[in-house]
């Protein structure tokens, strides 16, 4: 049990994501401006990295290791996430129009995502078996999902302030993620890797 | 543009049901090809980049030309303190002259993971880092590529210095340490005395088999 | 479009770094040192070139339904070529890129001039485009790398000739007596190293529009 | 080799299947220029604009909510784009934007001949034949359809007057 | 024309209470002066000179900065002044001066004037500074001098100190020493007992009375906590935060230190040691960076007591306080969402309350 | 039941200020009249609500309490001649209002008799129908005379509805320099109670609660004199503290209940009544005097003789400045000219405007009364969020709205805000935040009389368009019966009319 709750842990915090992998900074950088865009954005990855985590272990264990297709990995994750993606964009569509609004408009921005993929492949490096590499996925979007609410929740004040002309937008969001991520060096050696 | 009837052709084609599985499969089929090919022009490529490589560090702790084996495939497998452990055997002319190992202790930030070259007669032939999280700057000087601090070690033994001296200057020892970080220093040392104890340990088994 | 205004584009005007802020994964994450980056960059740019052109060419052929999963099949077909390849004969730097290279499929970059451009262009175009992304990003990369690298470890280029090749030595200097701001080669520096540059950007197109705009009397429409 | 061959083709095959089916049971019907405007975009769905993506975007600026400058990938070329075919011009309102302007008409150039009334479009001029006329502020859209129609010169366009129950305090200066 | 000028129209109210930003600093400055002055005490003149190139450095930085930018200067609003102050009290007394100067650049240009100056900043400028130069600089940033008080034997004189300062003469090594959390972090990783490691460290008691190794600000403790209460008592803070953060420091740290005493330290070591009274009373309480409500303030405040026990115990630095303020001034935002003040009329939610008719039985 | 009530009050409400009151050499000075002066001008507007219509014209002779302009609508106010004369001009006079617009206005010429028309009093009001107090208090124009100058007859009677149990007197008077209340509850308190008894009669209330700031003790022992042997009204003395006399905050601080927001007094059944204006409505119900003066503090460190005056409605500040000694020159000078109290009141940009029903104050204050200084930018302090009676961010409002997002500012409880002013008076950098308040408040009307516009003018669109349609489909048909019966000929014609009607039809079918 505590090795699961560690593992999440460093994911989520100590090793997250965005600020120490740096995986995900597009949608970081894009989708920050509102906590409520930013939230949604946060469920819709979390969901998709799972599902993602979840998958490509299938895919590894039953497919590509059985058959000795290692060179196949890139190619069939993403096809298979880009597809899962579409796929689940296209049913929440039709089927629940209020969990659209809220979540699915998010989904094909998540193809872009280099972290859906990054995890998925990180996920194989790694050789967890099934329920960590769930858990591992899970809590890598976590923390994806963690600095994009904290992170919005700054730009929110950010676009508050009279910042300078030259830093306004886009220079003043680099420092303050900068700022961020020296805060969250404070995490580092927490638990050993 | 010129061709607008084909587009249109095209574009009615595009919608039908059956063509989206076709187009995706004929996609993936190239792709496979496609890879395949490349898979089969690389593999061998790959292979021995990868071999080299750790051939190369298997042979940076120690003098050049001290053996004339492949180490790579010359192993055995030992129980140390933490588990198994892969000893690759130097020889020279097929006698035993020495082993490689690896050996890791817990660092200032995680594991700091060393290999290490003992020759028969249990004097330390060498000693580098292959993977560590200590910070830079500080720790870190246990990398042969910031400090010469490691190559201290070369020719020392169990014996010499007396065990009471396997230590940082600090705690008594022979070794110095870093201005500002004694953690790393003494985790290598402490690291390295237990590579030169497991190897006199199992000194006969690791001699004594024959490849 | 004329090639030349989409080189000028993709190099400065529209740059995927600095203007349209996408591909920051790996403007992050190899840019600690100019090396990497540069490694990084071109091969990035080959992907791209192929892609644009492949994409260009089959563009009539694909079907929204199956849009993206058919180009991103392309994407990672050409990546994983790209990755077999370094693995195979460029080791050094394979190990250095590592995860990186697999991801360039995601690079939203990629995938973006798929999507803006080559499937809306012809090959020619998309190609030269494709180049002044890729040389675009390149640049970017590089830029951010050696500002790392010299205030982060008072070194430039370091390690060329051992991941590039020997003809790459001469790229090699060292800032002697310096040790460095580790800061700058740890993630909070990457990123203020861009936001800095950001700026830095914007002043400089503010003073050379006002220059412009000195130098030619208003122009009456 | 064989085996990556197939398995990569067939499980291209299927999902393919999956997402035509999809397309095809999960059908929402869109609103056309959206999706015209959607087809012009980069496509990188990358949120910049600041909304859930580039059909996200295309909806907002269709809805006139957002600026067709919105989107930074696509750069001046797309905005220029969509602007023609928004039929809109790009740049902002601008500080020399009057605000509002609302028909006034000069009583003592009046003559009554209701040209105007019949020109607006709103019956906001008040007035019968030979009467003197009057614009009711709050009906006049402000379209100038009558302007022209007058045939005195009595009409002009003004800036809606404020009024004391109109008026309120102007934004402070910025400070810091 | 002129008589309409003279009655301009402002706005209401008519009336002020007099308070003013620069006074307000003026007291924070005057609640440190005695733990600086202490601190100047113990560790003589190359930490005089550090702190006076720290908070130059800021007040040119901060000048030049408005000038770029082209606004009126505020320089004499005393913000820079105090965050120059703050950060030179966080830095070890005789590090090099460049590392003092570089700390008041990054303070004040990336900290704080990248964000538009006073009150735009999103993150507290004097640990930004702080956390910049630890991370990037490891070596100068740990090295601790043991006290050498003004005119005892062996304690550099003026020019002396003013070679240390600009690093020409290196420090005598018999000056140096472990801080007491660095210490105690060394000896628990070497698997040596914490009561061994203390006594060794001189015990708690030093670490009130403050003669011993530690930042220049922070050994005062003592005198920080008056400082605090000065401030407490003149409503410049409020109590929410400093309290947040004791208790947040101290309920683990007993729990800890009840089932481990070998391994944790105890709540009063962990109050005192460290830069706790000072980043509790005078870091943690910056406006600028800290929730606004009440509830917030505590939350806040336990939230960086917490963090830092957490990272004094398990994480890589011997002490966390200056990246719990930072993680937690990430996280003022999200706070100062949840935590609003209930309005008059309407329920915690926001919704009206609902009209009881009548009854005034 | 008193009792538990008083243990289930509240003392204080959360937030306030305590600001230097400035009241008492104003408040100590005996109470003044001042004649009617030779010309007053009297806005049609003095109240919330519609502008009353003018019912004289230019030349007219008026008495005294003549009615001049009548009420128009639900909530409007009658206005009346504050002195005999002749009207010399109807048209604009300049506000008593900080933007300086023009205010459309009666300026009568005074005759110097100051002659009562006839008057309709009646010598026992609690034999009247409280309609007919009703009645009464609005055939005399009375408006609130706290600051808010609502119609009072529409609050007395009831006409909003819910039944009212609890009168409340604000008698706090908790505005800095301003003593009015104060002043006339120690020189007529036996009226001003004759007053509320009249109001509670009228409202049907079972209790009044008179509401004191404990700063006026001779106020609270004259009017506890005045209340002796009236069980149902009671005098009750409450702390001092700015905006005490908000009438959300004395109704908080007197019952220990909250008003709901977005809601009015009545919902709990309470009603607030200025002490003033329990003596206009006593003065209108016994004499039938409608309003046409009312009391006015003079005050600031400018004024030669502080003190208050009352004063006949239209009278220029300028002139009662001058019946007050005119201005002092020292201190440095006049820092601002006022009317009503620091706190809420208005800068004026001139002298020229005239006294209205709702003006309780003229202040000329000096620099150091304004206590003018520095501004900056927020630095966060969250003083003003502590000072708000209201609970609301004061920091995070003003921030949105100086970033132009007004409607995220209603989100943080914009509607909420009773510009009290409380947070701008502790604010260390001085933003301007009551300022941006209003600002935002007048943002919003203004978007939302837009949206109300382009409504009606889309619906007038669509109405002419019918019947421009429809007209044409009358004429169509007309013709065609007419040609039906005579030309066979015709026939064809007519069906291409119709035909073109039926597409004009379908093409504003697709529109709409
Ligand atoms: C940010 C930081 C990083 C550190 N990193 C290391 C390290 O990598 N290796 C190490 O031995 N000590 C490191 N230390 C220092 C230890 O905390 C401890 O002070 C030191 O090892 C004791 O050595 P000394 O006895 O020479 O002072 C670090 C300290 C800090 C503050
Ligand atoms: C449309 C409207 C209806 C009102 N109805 C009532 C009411 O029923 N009872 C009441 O006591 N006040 C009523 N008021 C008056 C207000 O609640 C309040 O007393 C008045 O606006 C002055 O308040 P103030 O001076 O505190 O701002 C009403 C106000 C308006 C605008
Ligand atoms: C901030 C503020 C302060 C007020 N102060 C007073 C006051 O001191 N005295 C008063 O009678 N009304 C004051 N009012 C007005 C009351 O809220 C309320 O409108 C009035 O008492 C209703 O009585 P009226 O209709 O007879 O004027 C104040 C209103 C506000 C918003
Ligand atoms: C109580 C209080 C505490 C402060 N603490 C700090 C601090 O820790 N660091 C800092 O840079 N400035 C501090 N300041 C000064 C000021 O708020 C700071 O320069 C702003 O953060 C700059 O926008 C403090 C000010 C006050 C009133
Ligand atoms: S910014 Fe442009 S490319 Fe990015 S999501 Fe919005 S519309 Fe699409
Ligand atoms: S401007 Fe248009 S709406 Fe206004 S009166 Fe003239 S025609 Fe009518
Ligand atoms: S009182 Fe002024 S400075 Fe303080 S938080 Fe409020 S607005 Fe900002
Ligand atoms: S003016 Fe509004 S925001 Fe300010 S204290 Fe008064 S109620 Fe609160
Ligand atoms: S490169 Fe864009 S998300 Fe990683």
């Amino acid at each position: 049990m505590n090795e699961y709750l560690l593992l999440l842990l460093s994911t989520a915090l100590i090793n997250n994501v965005v600020l120490v992998k740096f995986l995900g900074l597009c949608p970081t950088m894009g989708v920050s401006k509102s906590v409520d865009a930013a939230l949604g954005m946060g469920l819709a990855t979390t969901f998709v990295i799972t599902l993602a985590a979840a998958a490509s272990w299938m895919l590894e264990h039953w497919l590509l290791a059985p058959f000795e297709l290692g060179f196949l990995r890139i190619l069939s994750f993403i096809l298979v996430i880009a597809a899962a993606v579409q796929f689940t964009e296209m049913a929440i569509r039709k089927t629940s129009p209020a969990l659209y609004e809220s979540l699915g408009i998010y989904l094909p921005l998540i193809t872009t995502n280099c972290a859906v993929l990054g995890v998925a492949l990180l996920n194989v490096q790694q050789g967890y078996g099934f329920l960590k590499s769930v858990l591992f996925g899970f809590g890598s979007a976590l923390g994806f999902t963690i600095v994009l609410l904290i992170f919005a929740g700054l730009r929110e004040r950010l676009a508050l302030a009279s910042v300078p002309a030259a830093f306004s937008g886009a220079p003043a969001a680099f420092i303050t993620i900068s700022l961020l991520s020296l805060a969250f060096m404070g995490f580092s050696g927490l638990i050993p890797a | 543009m010129s061709v607008p009837e084909t587009q249109r052709g095209i574009a009615a084609i595009r919608e039908r049901l059956g063509y989206q599985p076709v187009l995706l499969a004929v996609s993936a089929l190239l792709a496979g090809a496609a890879l395949t090919w490349a898979h089969g022009a690389t593999k061998s490529p790959i292979a021995a980049a990868e071999a080299s490589d750790l051939r190369a560090t298997l042979t940076q702790v120690m003098p050049q030309g001290f053996a004339d084996n492949d180490l790579l495939t010359d192993v055995v497998e030992l129980d140390g303190a933490r588990g198994p452990v892969r000893v690759h055997v130097a020889r020279r002319a097929g006698t035993p002259v020495g082993a490689v190992f690896r050996i890791a202790e817990r660092g200032y930030a995680g594991e700091v993971a060393l290999l290490m070259a003992v020759d028969a007669d249990g004097r330390v032939l060498g000693v580098r880092v292959l993977k560590h999280a200590e910070t830079p700057g500080l720790g870190d000087k246990v990398d042969r590529a910031k400090s010469p601090w490691i190559d201290g070690f070369t020719g020392k033994s169990l014996a010499e210095p007396a065990p009471a001296q396997w230590a940082v200057k600090k705690d008594g020892g022979v070794f110095d340490a870093f201005a500002g970080a004694t953690i790393t220093p003494r985790a290598v040392v402490k690291a390295v005395r237990g590579g030169l104890e497991f190897f006199s340990a199992q000194r006969a088994q690791i001699l004594g088999g024959r490849s | 479009m004329s090639h030349a205004r989409i080189l000028r584009e993709g190099l400065w005007g529209n740059n995927v770094v600095f203007s349209q802020m996408l591909a920051l994964c790996p403007t992050m994450a190899v840019t600690t040192s100019g090396t990497n980056a540069l490694a990084m960059g071109l091969a990035t740019t080959a992907v791209l070139v192929v892609s644009n052109m492949l994409v260009s060419l089959i563009r009539d052929v694909v079907s929204t339904q199956v849009r993206i999963p058919v180009f991103v099949v392309l994407i990672a077909t050409l990546v994983t070529i790209v990755d077999l390849a370094l693995n195979a004969w460029a080791h050094e730097l394979y190990k250095v890129l590592g995860l990186f290279i697999a991801l360039i499929v995601v690079n939203c970059a990629i995938l973006g001039r798929a999507e803006a451009f080559a499937s809306k262009n012809g090959v020619a175009a998309s190609a030269v485009d494709g180049l002044a992304t890729g040389l675009g990003f390149t640049l970017a990369l590089t830029v951010i790398g050696l500002i790392r690298e010299i205030f982060g470890a008072g070194t430039l280029f370091a390690q060329a000739s051992l991941l590039l090749g020997p003809s790459f030595a001469f790229l090699e200097m060292r800032v002697p007596a310096y040790e460095g701001a580790l800061l700058m080669i740890l993630p909070p520096g990457g990123f203020a190293v861009l936001g800095l540059l950001l700026a830095a950007k914007r002043v400089f197109e503010g003073r050379r529009r006002a220059d412009a705009a000195a130098a030619v009397p208003v122009a009456t429409s | 080799m064989l085996a990556a061959i197939l398995s990569l083709t067939i499980l291209g095959a299927v999902l393919g299947a999956v997402l035509g089916v999809a397309n095809r049971f999960f059908h929402v019907e869109g609103n056309p220029l959206v999706e015209e405007i959607e087809a012009l975009m980069p496509g990188s769905n990358c949120g910049q604009c600041g909304f859930p993506g580039c059909a996200g975007a295309a909806a907002a600026i269709a809805a006139g909510t957002a600026s067709p400058a919105c989107c930074p990938p696509g750069g001046r070329s797309l905005a220029v784009t969509i602007a023609q075919r928004m039929g809109v011009s790009l740049a902002p309102g601008g500080a020399d934007d009057p605000g509002p302007l609302v028909a006034d008409i000069d009583e003592s150039i009046c003559i009554g001949c209701t040209r105007c009334i019949r020109a607006c479009p709103t019956d906001a001029i008040l007035g019968g034949p030979k009467q003197i006329h009057n614009v009711l502020r709050d009906a006049c859209s402000g379209c100038a359809q009558c302007i022209d129609q007058c045939p005195t010169e009595a009409m002009v366009m003004q800036p809606v007057p404020i009024t004391l129950q109109q008026w309120f305090w102007p934004k402070p200066a910025l400070q810091g | 024309m002129s008589g309409r000028e003279l009655f301009m129209a402002a706005p209401a109210p008519h009336a002020h209470a007099g308070a003013d930003v620069g006074r307000t600093m003026r007291r924070v400055q005057l609640a440190l002066l005695p733990a600086t002055l202490f601190g100047f005490w113990v560790f003589g003149w190359p930490a005089v000179n550090l702190f006076v190139i720290t908070v130059a450095a800021a007040l040119l930085t901060e000048a030049w900065c408005q000038r770029l930018r082209g606004c009126e200067s505020r320089l004499w609003d005393g913000s820079a002044l105090l965050t120059g102050w703050l950060l030179a009290l966080s830095l070890p007394p005789w590090a090099p001066g460049w590392i003092g100067a570089l700390g008041g650049v990054i303070a004040i240009a990336l900290g704080k004037q990248v964000y538009g100056g006073l009150g735009q900043n999103l993150f507290n400028p004097a640990m930004v500074a702080r956390v910049a130069l630890l991370v990037s600089f490891p070596v100068a940033m740990t090295h601790w001098v043991a006290p050498l008080p003004l005119g005892s034997a062996g304690a550099p004189g003026f020019v002396e100190g003013l070679r240390i300062t600009l690093g020409s003469m290196p420090v005598p090594d018999a000056v140096t020493s472990a801080s007491l959390l660095g210490h105690v972090k060394t000896e628990l990783s070497r698997g040596v007992d914490l009561a061994q490691a203390l006594d060794a460290a001189g015990g708690t008691l030093s670490a009130w009375h403050g003669v011993r190794a530690g930042s220049l600000g922070e050994t005062g403790a003592l005198l920080l906590l008056l400082g605090g209460l000065y401030l407490l008592a003149r409503g410049v803070i409020r109590w929410h935060i400093p309290v947040g953060v004791f208790a947040g420091l101290a309920l683990p740290a007993v729990v800890a230190h009840a089932l481990d005493p070998a391994h944790s330290l105890s709540a009063t070591t962990h109050l005192a040691s460290g830069a706790v009274v000072l980043g509790a009373f005078f870091i943690a309480t910056d406006y600028v960076t800290s929730p606004n409500t009440a509830s917030g303030q505590l939350l806040y405040g336990l939230g960086i007591g917490l963090l830092t026990w957490i990272i004094r115990s398990w994480g890589g630095y011997p002490e966390g306080i200056a990246f719990a303020v930072l993680l937690f001034n990430a996280l003022t935002p999200v706070i100062d969402r949840y935590c609003r003040p209930r309005i008059m009329g309407r329920t915690r939610r926001g919704a009206p309350i609902r009209a009881t008719q009548g009854s005034a039985e | 039941m008193g009792i538990l009530d008083r243990f289930l009050r509240a003392a204080h409400f959360s937030g306030g200020v305590h600001p230097d009151d400035h009241k008492r050499p104003a408040a100590d000075a005996p109470l003044r009249v001042m004649p009617p002066p030779a010309r007053v001008y009297v806005p049609l507007v003095q109240h919330i609500g519609s502008p009353a219509r003018a019912v004289v014209a230019v030349g007219d002779l008026v008495k005294k309490g003549q009615r001049i302009g009548e009420p128009q609508g639900a909530v409007s106010a009658a206005i009346h001649a504050p002195t005999s004369g002749r009207v010399v001009a109807i048209g604009d006079i300049v506000a008593p209002h900080p933007s300086g617009l023009p205010v459309r206005g009666i300026t009568i010429a005074s005759d110097g008799r100051d002659e009562w028309c006839e008057l309709e009093g009646c010598d026992d009001p609690f034999a009247l129908d409280p309609a007919e107090i009703g009645r009464r208090v609005a055939q005399a124009g009375v408006v609130g005379l706290g600051g808010a100058a609502f119609p009072s007859a529409v609050k007395l009677s009831g006409g909003l509805g819910a039944r009212v149990e609890l009168l409340i007197i604000n008698a706090s008077e908790c505005e800095p320099f301003l003593s009015c209340d104060d002043r006339l509850m120690r020189d007529r308190a036996a009226e001003a109670v004759d007053g509320i008894a009249i109001m509670l009669h009228a409202t049907g209330a079972r209790e009044a609660r008179i509401g004191i700031e404990d700063n006026k003790p001779e106020a609270i022992a004259a009017m506890r004199v005045a209340v002796a042997g009236q069980s149902r009204i009671r005098v009750e003395v409450i702390p001092t503290r700015y905006p005490m006399g908000s009438e959300k905050h004395l109704i908080l601080v007197l019952t220990g209940r909250e008003v709901p927001a977005e809601g009015r007094p009545s919902d709990i059944g309470v009603v607030v009544h200025n002490v003033g204006t329990a003596m206009a409505v006593r003065n209108a119900v016994r004499f039938g005097r409608p309003l046409v003066s009312r009391l006015v503090t003079v005050n600031g460190a400018c004024v030669r003789q502080p003190g208050n005056v009352e004063v006949p409605i239209g009278t220029l500040a300028g002139e009662v400045l001058a019946f007050c000694g005119g201005l002092r020159a020292d201190h440095g000078g006049p820092a601002r000219l006022l009317l009503g109290g620091p706190m809420t009141g208005m800068q004026v940009p001139t002298l020229e405007v005239p006294v209205i029903k709702g003006t309780g104050g003229i202040l000329v204050l000096d620099a150091a009364e304004v206590g003018e200084g520095e501004g900056g930018p927020c630095i966060r302090c969250g003083d003003c969020m502590r000072a708000c009676p209201v609970g609301l961010l004061p920091l995070e409002i003003a921030a949105r709205v100086r970033a132009g997002e007004v409607e995220k500012a209603a989100g943080f409880g914009l509607v909420d805000c009773i510009a009290c002013g409380c947070c701008a008076y502790v604010c260390p950098s001085r933003i301007p935040l009551v300022q941006f308040f209003h600002h935002a408040k007048g943002e919003l009307a203004a978007r939302a009389r837009g949206t109300q516009r382009n409504e009606t003018i889309r619906t007038l669109t669509r109405a002419k368009a019918e019947r421009l349609e429809r007209d044409e489909r009358d004429k169509a048909e007309a013709l065609a019966r007419r040609t039906a019966a005579s030309l066979a000929a015709a026939t064809e014609a007519a069906a291409a009319v119709e035909k073109a009607a039926a597409r004009t039809n379908e093409e504003s079918g697709a529109c709409a």
